[in-house]
Order: C-alpha cells, then structure tokens, then sequence
C-alpha cells in the first residue's frame, strides 16, 4: 500500500497546488450567503391572524414565550387580545411553537443576527419588533405539517334514508375511544369559554374526557349547567365557532365531547352519584319559578342546591318547555329529557304540572307566596306570516307542529309541504314532515349561506331529501272552495348589497310569479311571549320592550323579587343562554335573600 | 410472530431460570428479554450469563426511582455478539438504605456507571473504588436524579433570572377575567397549566 | 534511577482537550504514570430535564447531549419513543433517517479528521477539512433549517420532505468530498509524519477491549468486527450494500484508517440511500402532543454514531412525560476507564492525541 | 508619559486601532457553542480577516467567549482564566442561555444570567448562533472598543465585591486567591 511510501514525505507537499485557486471564503460581512429555505431564525407573528391562543407559549419547554397585550390588539371574540412575545435569552429555535401554532400565523425567518451589547434587549415581540419578517418568512407549518389535529373525528349517523322511516335519534354519538381522540385534538385555549353564554368549563371537561375521567368531565360540566346533555344534543355551540382550531381546521367537537361525557351517566341516580352535589340545609327561603324550560329549570336545580325550596309551575304535562316540545325526538330524545329532570326532582326541585300560571293559578298568589320569582316562559306564540290566505287550512305554524308531533299526534300534512323560513325551527318543521311522509321545500328569502340555521341541521336535512329553495318569497296562499290549502304562490328575489353596509337584502324579481301546488305551508318566522298571565299591576313594573322584558344586570325586572331569563329576555334564543340566565338569575336571588 | 422465531430467546430465558431458583424472565420481543432478580444474585447472574451465555458485551447499565413503591431498580443490558439477544437484567432495591454490590470486576466500565448512579440517586455499591465525586462538584443537596428532587425549586433558591418578563398574562385567566367565568377548584388540575 | 513523579492537570482549559473536561496526569518525565478523568463541566441535569418535560418537549433538548453529532440523540430518542408505543413510521422517512446519520457521520469523521491533525500540529488538514464540513452543514441547513442543531429526527418520521432539488445538491457535495478524500490521503494518511506519529501509542488489548466496554472504531481497529448497523440492523441498513472495514493494529493508526475507509462506506451509502428511497410520507403524525402519552414500558436502542454505540434506555410509567430516559454516548466507556487506562506510559505529547482517536466527547460523558 | 492632550489621542487611536485588529481568543470551549468555532476560525468563514485567532493560555489571550451555558463548576474555573488574562480583556457571550438561562433555565447545574458572574461586552443571539452571527459580534465588539465603550474589565474592578458575592453563592467551595490578576 501507498500509505508506507517514501511518497509519504512528498505527497504533503501537493497541498501547495491549493495555492492559485480561489479561496472558498464567504467574505461576511461583504458578502451574505442566503439561509435555507426553512431556515429557523428569528420569529416572525402575523397579529392579525393571531388569535392570541397561547399555545406557542404553552409547548415552550423552555417558557420563553409569554402572552402579553400589544397595542392595537382588543380582543374579543375567539381572540384572547394577547399575543406572544419571545425571551430571546430563552429561545432555542426549534419551533415546535410554528409546529402547534393553530393559526400559522407564528413563523420563524429568515434573519438571525441579533447581537447587542444589551442583554435586556431580546425581549421580541415577533411582528410587532420585526413588521417586515413578513417578507422572509422561512420555516412555517401548513395544515399537513403541522402537530395540529385539524381534522375532527367524522360524527357516526343514520344514513338519511334510515332517518326518514322513523324518529330514532339520527346522531349515534362518539363511542370511548372516539371521544378520547377527538378530546386530545383540544388545545385547550379557552377562548370558546368566552362566547359560551353559560361560560362553561370547557378545556377543563374536554381535558378530563380526554385523560379518560369521564365522571370528573360530568362533574365539571354540572358545575354551571344542570342540562349538559341537552346541550350536548341541541346546543347552538358559539363556542366552536371561535375554536382556534376551526381557523384552519374542523372546530372540536365540543357539543358532541359534552353529549359524550353526560351520556356515560346513564340514569338520574348514576348522575346524582357521579356529580354527588353538596346540598346545603334549607334556609327558609322559597322561590317561585314560571315556566320548567331550560332556564327555569337551571335555577331551580342551582336554587335547590343552595337550600332554597323551589316550585316550578309548568303549563304542560312534561318539563322541557320549548326544548321537550319544540325540539323533534330525532334530535332530542324523550328519555333523555327525562332523565335530566328526573335527577333535579331528586335533589329536591318542585315541579307542578299541568299549572298554567294566569288560569291554573294566578300570578299573583305566586309572588306572594314566595321570597322571589323568575319568569322563564320562553316564547310560544308564532308570528303570522303575514300573507293572504294564512288562516286556511293546512296553513299553520310549525311550533305547533312540533308541539302536536311531540304530544304524540299527527298531524294531517298531505304529501307536498312548504316550510317557510331559515332557522332551526323551519329545519325541524321540514325534517319532521319529512318523517311523517311528505315531500319537503323549504323557502328562505336570502341565499343558504345567510341561513341562520345550523348547518349541520341544513346539511341533514338535504340528506333527507329536503329541498331548499333560497331567495324565495311567498306572497299568497291560495285556497280551494273549502279553504282548504291547494297551492302557494312566490316570487324570486335577488340579493341587493345594502347601502348602509348591512347584510344584503332580498329584493323580488318582477315578473317571476310562480305558483307551486301544496298540501300544507308550515311557517317557522319566530315567536314571541305571552304576557297575560302577569298582573296588570305586575305589567305596570315589568317593562316589556319589543316583546322582552327588560332586565337590569341581575337578571331582576323591575319588579322587585321578579327575575326574568331566557328566550323572553335575551336576543340570542336558545337553550344555553336560557340556562346562563337561569344561572346567573340564582346567583342574584341568593344574593338578595341570603347575603 | 411465530413460536419458531422466539426460540432462542425461550431458551434462553429457561436456562436461566432452571439455574437461579428465584429469578423470573420473559421474552418481551425478538431479540429482546428482560428478567427479574433478587439484588444478592446480580454479580452471579450477570458472571453467568458472561461466561457462560455468551453475553459479553455490557451494553448500558441504568437506574430508574420508583419513589411510589419505594424502590430504585437497577438494570443491566447485555447484549450477546453471538446470539444477537438483548438480555435486561432487573433488579429492586429499597429505598431506603439503597446499596448493591458492585460489578465492576466484571466490564470494567460498569465502574463508571456505578460512580454515576451513586452520586445522582445516592445508591451505595460495596466495594465500588473510585472518588465520590464524579460529575458534580461541592454538592449539598439531595441526590438531583432522584424523583423528589425538585430542580425548580432548587434553581429559584440558587439562581437568579432576568427582570423584565413579569407582565405576562395568561390566555385562560384574561378570557375569565372578561367573562366573569368562576372555574371551580376540582376542574382546575384539568386546566392548561 | 527512578524520577520523582510530578501531578499536572491538562484541562478544563487546554487547546488539545476536545470538549471541556480535565485529565489529572502523574507524569514522570515526559511519561505518564497515572491519569485521573475529572468531568462534570459540562454537566445540565438533561436526564432531570427530560423528567419535567413532555414526550415532544423532550425531542428538542436530546439534540444538545452530543454537539459534534447531534443525530444520533436525535434517532434513538425517536426510536426508543417508537418502540414503546408501537408507532410505526412510513418508509421514506425511515431512507430520510438513514441518509441523516451517514451525512452526520460524514460531518463528525471531518471534523474528526480536523481535530486529530490539529493536536498533533498539522493545522492545514483543520482548515480543510473543517471547512468542507461545511458543505455537509450547508445540506442540513436546507434539509433541516439548522446547521448544528437539526431537530429533525422526531418520533414518528422526520418532519418535512427533502426540498426540491435537494438529492443533486447531496449528490454533488458527495463527489466534491471524494474528490477531496484523495487530497486528504496526500496530506493526511499518506504523510509519513503522521504515520510514525500515530502508528503503536493508544495500545488497546484486543482481548480486553469488550470487557473494557470498547466500541465503535476502536473496537474494530483492535480487529473485532463489531457494528451495531449490521449487528443489530435499525433504520434500512440490511437494504443498503456497504462494508464494515476492520484493522488488527489497535492503535491510533488503526483508528484512523478505520475512518478513513468508513467515509468511503458512508459516501456509498448516503448515494445508495438518494438511489433508492421510495416515494411517501415522511410522518406518522402524533397526536396533539400536550396531551400525549405513551404506554408504560422501556426499551433501549442503540445506533452505530461516528464514535461507536450510542444508546438509549428510555421508561415510560404510562404518562404524558418520560419515567426516565438514560443516555449513553460512546464516549461515556472511552473517556473514562479506558482513557485512564490507556494513557498509562503515553508520552505527555500524545495524551490529547490518544483522546482524540476515541472520539472523547465530554458532553455526553455528563450530559 | 506623554501629558500632551493631542498626542494622548492619537495613542489612545493607534492602541484601540491594534487592540481591535488583534483579538485572541482564549481556546476555551466552555459550552456547546464551541462546535460554531472551528467553521468560524477555519476556512470557510475565516475569522482571521479580522485579527481574531485562537490562543492557547488566558495570559495572551483578549477576549474570552462564553459558548453557551456554565455548568456551576465550570464557572469556577472560568472566573480563573478570565481573572488571569491581561488588560485589557473582554467577554462575549454566547446564545440564549448566557443571558436568561436559555434551554436550561431549569436546571440545577447550569448559571441562567451570565453578567452577574462575570461583565459581559457583548452577547451574540442564537441557539447556536451560526458563523456569520459570531463575526457580527466579533465586528460589533471591535465597534465598541472604537467608541470606549467596551469597558468590561473596568467595571469588573470596580464592582468586585458584588461580582465575588454572587459567584460565592454558585461555588460553594471557594479554593481560589481573592484575586488573580
């Protein structure tokens, strides 16, 4: 071999042919070599994008991420109003905050040179320190890269011909090992705590299911809502539209996670054993509660828990109040109602049946009798359509439908029915006609985005077969000799940008008449409360201001003692606002009577 | 897997067993068994399976703290050239007087690691030559690698860190703080911490 | 007549220590009589660290153990996490992997290369050597977004795809280093200076060595062929066509050979490797890694670095943060009892010479 | 000496004109950040453009770079080279963990604020910083001598006391003369 040479004293020396070629220097600072392409440098935040989740902050193994108010930045809904900043005597550069940033908007750059003599100034606020990192973003995370689980487990359900036959529940719901994965995708910011009007304990239940606590989930979950399955089944969830995962992906499932949790209790005395509430001893006090909807229910449940011995009157046979008879049975099952009742009843909530408050008893007696009262009555009277031909027959508002169907009638509906409206309850009109047998068009007068419905409810009821007709506007009824419903006639609309920047309006077409036959038009526009049980002294202090009452900040009326909560007080209308005022209408009533 | 392809690991594990009375093994996976022995067998385990099992290779020897049962283990991986076998061998030691014998006249190195182990869990190995300082220096406090040793807790009461940092919030309690949200004690250890 | 022995102390602070230790020499003459390792200087309490943080947190720290060859920490803390929960990872990223630890075996037998010239006072081979390093830097710059510190490797794959136009770029930079190995044969193993320097000191007796705990290139300069890639093959190496080179002399020579023909063997293999890999995913995502845990179990796996048996004993007891996980570098076995041992009757010359041919790295001795 | 003003100047300019020109680094890799040295010194990035090259004891050496974290009992001894080198002598420190503790801010063994142990000049961001940042640092430690302002050392004299107090509350063992110059 070569190696044991005498070459081996020359061969050295051919190093010295190195010495006419061109040095590989790179001569910085005269001349920059650029970085890679993902070049891990300094961090770069867009805080616009940013919703201010903190979970940057909190994969920081080396907490050198803190989440502080910038100027500029508000806040509010889904946007904590915080944002990042980076301890830069912290930083290791591995990006494992690009690589759970839910929003991508934390990226690192290109630029990493940051020398100073000043050791307290690497305190970096990424976009607000460095406005043109913009320009050389580097090493970013797009959805497939990224540690995020932006895709929510797919929800198992009845095919929608199976749905059609019958009223069995049409979600099958998460099994275990479902949830516990679709619990994990939570990165629990907390920032759907904010718009859930109940302001439920939502990262603290969805971490619980996740770490396979399902009964602690229950407990969480009761602590500031007694109806957590009906939420689970039918609440509106504000909160997913503000989860950080939904900016670029699915939004947790939080609805479906809570109907998860609270199922696992199976029947009232597993729920009382699970949640184990602590009852304080009767303090005398009684209050008096109109209407076992949601909200009455809620106070009454937290009222009872706190020693007060509570009564609710209920016009109906069965408490619920809108959600028992506005809500189909494929959404909200009977015995799921039930059972949630059946365990207030058990840590001692009254609930007189069958008591219409203004007939059965006088509203009167009620605020006598008791230290406070709360009005929950929710609204049950339809609004009319307001269109030639609505007093036919065969022309009738769908919560009146619900509330028959619910009852266990049914109601003659003939084979072509016309739903008009855009929310839920048009959705459950034409979903409910579409199990009793007849063919469904549902007439809205904007576009389908502009639906103020779920759309998990508009996209089911197209699998149902439901068809919608978008910028439609009914303008008569027309009749048969026994006024009976034989067809519906519409105009088409177009969609008008309006002026003051509102949302866009529908504006009819001339000329685009059309006449459909019907058997039955179902009108789902609203409702509104009744109000004639309240005495007319009681209404000279209850101020009623475009069909609410008006409320001061602790859920009391002007009537001293009379409370007041849910759909007939707040704007929103549904079920979990009811209950955040039923909750926060008992905190007040303890507050005056006992503190 | 077939029964077919575990069979020298099975043997091994029998061979084992038929020779110490009180050692327990099991073949975890190919190329890979783990058996458990009483601390006074370790020198006699592990010689044996030198000299005689082809095992001559000490590949790692560690310490793990089981402070919840109240004992440290001890584990020593060999691995046979021959064979191709990863064999663990484990063993308890209580906590509360730990000492072992030490095994450094078998793999020289093993001296090294037992200097380690001694001086991060505070385990005493009979017999074991070299200084007792090996990695720290003019250390007064509890053995660190051992699982009640709370490294923040000592870094706050040695070290200092730079001001400046103290305005920083946290997303969860700024969302409470504007919603007026009342998280109630036993929900809070399921919080983002 | 016999001379009085004298104590000196080589290090923390000393150009020819690589890395930050202290080696406490009783030296009679110019020979050494007794040495005496102290480390510790670089000691951060990773494994302590590693307890407080979770199973992805702890990916980014394990890099740091080892800074001249951070990718073995890299991979064994990725597989062992991977053996404990079962994951399985997509092939690409296992061809991706493998292309990682040649390139960074690459990277380390360089400067390897640097670092033993420079202690024995060639100072050009540094400059060369160190400076092509670079180029294999400047892939990992493009491959990784980092030139020392990758953290590339995670459990579950690796955590992006080559970018556009990145094989020719490997390509081209492993023609240049052929290229370059014939200079460095000329100025390096072919110098005759070199040769008598290096040929007979750092003796290791091939029949102790394994009980010694001897690995990696000193074991196989003792004429042991011993490789965890064939051994106990991980990633794809029993898909790849290489040799394991063996010398009998035992000594620095031998050590530096071994090397040298192995830099042949990897430069094949990181070509084999752009060859070959197939088309795919490179990751086997993890789930939302805050809430992430492992099942309760340990597993060690081992990986052949540049310096011989790098392993990892990892326990999970079944929650979201490592039980325990237990690092040892090949240098833990080299640069302590070995390193006493065999820097006895060295010349006080060769004592930094001798440690650089076991690829002492402190680092990993202390974590 | 020369009591002229004018003349002091242009000494004062010749001596920071050679002190900048010729800084030796102490050959002391105390952190991981040493790995970035060689590339720098050697001949891709080339450090030695700018008078900056390696020296092997404290006594010749100018500058001493602090590569990243201080285990507690490398302080120690870096307190020693550092007090051994000539005036006049400056600090460089060296990633995120010389200036808030960096990835090992938890940990028991490491020194998390760097300048309360010993004056620090100029700190270079990075965890590593690459070549390229370290020559930043080494051109922005050259600009400060030319404007005076990298008086370290200076300060270093005159708050010994509360230099020694915080460096006796890492070493608990404190074997070393009060001073070495």
């Amino acid at each position: 071999m070569a190696f044991f040479d005498i070459k081996g004293l020359v061969t050295p020396f051919t190093a010295l042919t190195q010495l006419g070629k061109a040095p590989h220097t790179v001569t910085f600072p005269y001349h920059k070599k650029e970085t890679a392409e993902r070049y891990r440098g300094l961090h770069y935040n867009n805080i616009e994008e940013c919703i201010g989740c903190g979970n940057c902050s909190t994969i920081c193994m080396n907490e050198a991420i803190d989440m502080i108010h910038v100027d500029g930045v508000e806040g509010g809904k889904g946007d904590s109003g915080l944002r990042p900043r980076v301890d830069n005597g912290r930083c290791c550069w591995c990006a494992l905050c690009v690589e759970v940033c839910p929003t991508g908007s934390l990226n690192l750059t290109k630029e990493y040179i940051y020398v100073t003599p000043d050791a307290d100034a690497f305190l970096w606020t990424p976009g607000v320190s460095n406005p043109e990192g913009k320009e050389i973003i580097s090493f970013n995370s797009s959805v497939e890269t990224s540690l995020g689980m932006y895709n929510r487990i797919p929800m198992p359900e009845l095919e929608g011909k199976e749905r059609v036959k019958s009223f069995a529940e049409v979600m099958l719901y998460y099994s275990e090992e479902e949830a516990r994965e679709e619990a994990t995708r939570c990165i629990s910011c907390g920032l759907c705590t904010e718009v859930c009007p109940a302001h439920m304990h939502i990262p603290e239940y969805i971490n619980a299911i996740a770490k396979g606590d399902d009964n602690e989930a229950i407990k969480i979950i009761y602590d500031n809502n007694p109806l957590g399955e009906l939420c689970g089944k039918v609440c509106t969830r504000r909160c997913e539209d503000v989860c950080a995962m939904q900016v670029r992906g699915d939004a947790v499932a939080i609805r479906w996670l809570k109907e998860y949790a609270v199922g696992r209790a199976e029947t009232a005395d597993i729920i009382k054993e699970i949640v184990n509430p602590e009852i304080k001893e009767p303090n005398g006090f009684k209050v008096g509660i109109v209407g076992a909807g949601p909200s009455g229910l809620t106070a009454g449940y937290y009222l009872a828990l706190k020693g007060f011995d509570v009564t609710i009157y209920e016009a109906n046979k069965y408490a619920g109040g809108m959600t028992m008879y506005g809500i189909p049975k494929y959404r909200l099952p009977m015995e799921s109602l039930d059972k949630q009742i059946d365990y207030m009843k058990s840590i001692g909530v009254k609930i007189e049946f069958n008591t219409k408050v203004g007939k059965d008893i006088t509203f009167d007696k009620i605020y006598k009798s008791h230290d406070a009262v709360f009005v929950g009555v929710g609204f049950q009277v339809p609004y009319k359509m307001g269109i030639k031909g609505e007093e036919a027959v065969g022309a009738f508002p769908a919560v009146n439908m619900l509330f028959d169907v619910n009852n266990g009638k049914t109601p003659d509906i003939g084979n072509k029915v016309v739903v008009i409206g855009g929310g839920n309850v048009a959705i459950d009109g034409a979903r409910v006609s579409r199990r009793l047998g007849a063919e469904v068009t549902i007439m809205y007068r904007r576009r389908v985005v502009d639906m103020p419905a779920d759309w998990e409810e508009i996209e089911g009821a197209e699998h149902e077969g439901v068809e919608i007709m978008p910028q439609t506007i009914p303008v008569e009824i027309i009749t048969d000799e026994n006024s009976k419903v034989k067809a519906i006639k519409y105009l088409k609309a177009e969609m008008v940008a309006d002026d003051k920047g509102g949302r866009p309006r529908p504006v009819p077409i001339e000329g685009s008449e059309t006449i459909m036959e019907v058997s039955s038009v179902i009108g789902a526009i609203g409702q509104e409360a009744d109000y004639s049980f309240f005495t007319e002294e009681a209404l000279k202090e209850i101020e009623i201001n475009r069909g609410r009452m008006v409320v001061d900040e602790n859920m009391m009326t002007g009537m001293k003692g009379v409370f007041a909560g849910g759909d007939a007080v707040n704007r929103t209308a549904d079920a979990i606002s009811a209950i955040a005022d039923g909750f926060k209408a008992c905190k007040s009533i303890e507050k005056m009577l006992v503190k | 897997m077939t029964d077919t392809i575990l069979d020298k690991e099975q043997k091994l594990v029998q061979l084992l067993e038929q020779t110490f009375k009180k050692l327990s093994g099991k073949v975890v996976r190919q190329r890979r068994v783990t058996v458990s022995v009483e601390k006074e067998l370790v020198p006699s385990v592990l010689s044996y399976a030198k000299s005689q099992l082809g095992y001559i290779h000490l590949s790692h020897m560690s310490c793990v703290d089981w402070p919840e049962n109240n004992n440290f283990e001890i584990i020593y991986i060999l691995w046979s050239p021959a064979d191709k076998v990863q064999l663990f061998i484990k063993t308890l030691i209580n906590r509360e007087n730990p000492e072992i014998d030490n095994v450094d006249m078998i793999w020289k190195h093993a001296n090294t690691y037992e200097r380690e182990i001694r001086e991060m869990y505070g385990i005493q190995f009979n017999g074991l030559v070299g200084a007792q300082e090996f990695i720290l220096e003019d250390w007064d406090d509890m053995p660190p690698m051992r699982r009640d040793f709370d490294t923040v807790e000592y870094v706050d009461d040695n070290y200092t860190f730079r001001p400046g940092r103290e305005d920083a919030g946290d997303v969860r309690e700024e969302i409470v703080k504007r919603s007026g949200e009342d998280i109630p004690d036993f929900a809070k250890k399921y919080s983002r911490d | 007549m016999r001379e009085k022995a004298t104590t000196l102390y080589l290090g923390p602070q000393h150009p020819g220590i690589t890395g930050n230790m202290m080696i406490k020499l009783k030296v009679e003459g110019d020979t050494v009589v007794k040495a005496e390792t102290h480390v510790g200087y670089l000691h951060r309490g990773f494994e302590k660290l590693m307890e407080r943080r979770n199973w992805l947190q702890s990916f980014t720290i394990v890099c740091r153990i080892c800074v001249p060859e951070p990718d073995p920490n890299e991979l064994n803390y990725s597989r062992a996490v991977e053996e404990i929960e079962g994951r399985t990872v997509p092939e690409r990223a296992e061809w991706i992997r493998t292309m990682m630890m040649e390139l960074s075996r690459l990277a380390s037998y360089l400067l390897w290369f640097g670092g033993q010239n420079g202690s024995s006072g060639l100072y050009t081979m540094p400059q060369w050597s160190v400076g092509d390093r670079d180029y294999i830097l400047d892939l990992f710059e493009e491959l990784t977004g980092g030139r020392v510190y990758h953290m590339y490797i995670w459990p579950g794959g690796v955590r992006r795809d080559l970018p556009d136009g990145f094989a020719d770029k490997v390509l081209q930079t492993m023609d240049y280093l052929e290229k370059r190995l014939k200079k460095y044969d000329d100025l390096m193993f072919a110098n005759t200076i070199f040769q008598k320097r290096a040929q007979g000191i750092g003796w290791i007796d091939p029949k102790k060595a394994v009980e010694w705990g001897v690995v990696g290139p000193p074991l196989r300069a003792a004429g042991i062929k011993s490789d965890v890639r064939i051994d106990d093959p991980y990633l794809i190496y029993d898909k790849l066509d290489f040799e394991v080179p063996t010398q009998t002399g035992s000594d620095v020579w031998s050590r530096a050979l071994i090397r040298r023909f192995e830099f042949e063997q990897s430069i094949s293999m990181v070509r084999q490797c752009i060859e070959k890999m197939p088309k795919g995913e490179v990751y086997n995502k993890i789930p939302n890694p805050m809430k992430w845990t492992i099942p309760a179990g340990d597993a060690y796996v081992k990986a052949e670095s540049a310096r011989g048996e790098f392993g990892y004993y990892v326990v999970s007891d079944g929650s979201d943060k490592p039980r325990r996980v237990h690092v040892k570098g090949p240098a833990y076995v080299h640069g302590v009892t070995l390193l006493e041992r065999i820097l006895v009757g060295a010349n006080i010359a060769d004592v930094s010479f001798i440690m650089n041919s076991l690829g002492t790295c402190p680092p990993e001795i202390e974590r | 000496m020369i009591n002229d003003k004018n003349s002091k100047k242009i000494v004062d300019i010749i001596q920071d004109f050679s002190r900048r020109h010729s800084l030796f680094v102490l050959a002391y890799g105390t952190g991981c950040g040493a790995i970035e040295i060689p590339p720098t010194m050697t001949s891709r990035y080339d450090a030695e453009r700018f008078g900056i090259r390696g020296m092997a004891t404290p006594r010749q050496a100018d500058l001493l770079l602090i590569t990243g974290y201080l285990a507690s009992k490398t302080l120690k001894r870096v307190i020693r080279a550092y007090e051994q080198m000539q005036d006049p002598k400056y600090v460089i420190g060296f990633g995120s963990c010389t200036i808030n503790g960096g990835m090992y801010w938890d940990s028991y063994n490491t020194i998390k604020i760097l300048s309360d142990y010993i004056p620090v000049d100029v700190y270079i961001n990075g965890c590593m910083p690459r070549p390229e940042a370290v020559i930043t640092g080494f051109i922005e430690l050259q600009n400060l001598i030319k404007e005076g302002k990298a008086n370290g050392a200076q300060k270093y004299k005159e708050n010994l006391e509360w230099y020694r107090e915080n460096q006796k509350k890492v070493i608990k063992d404190w074997k070393m003369p009060d001073y070495n110059w």
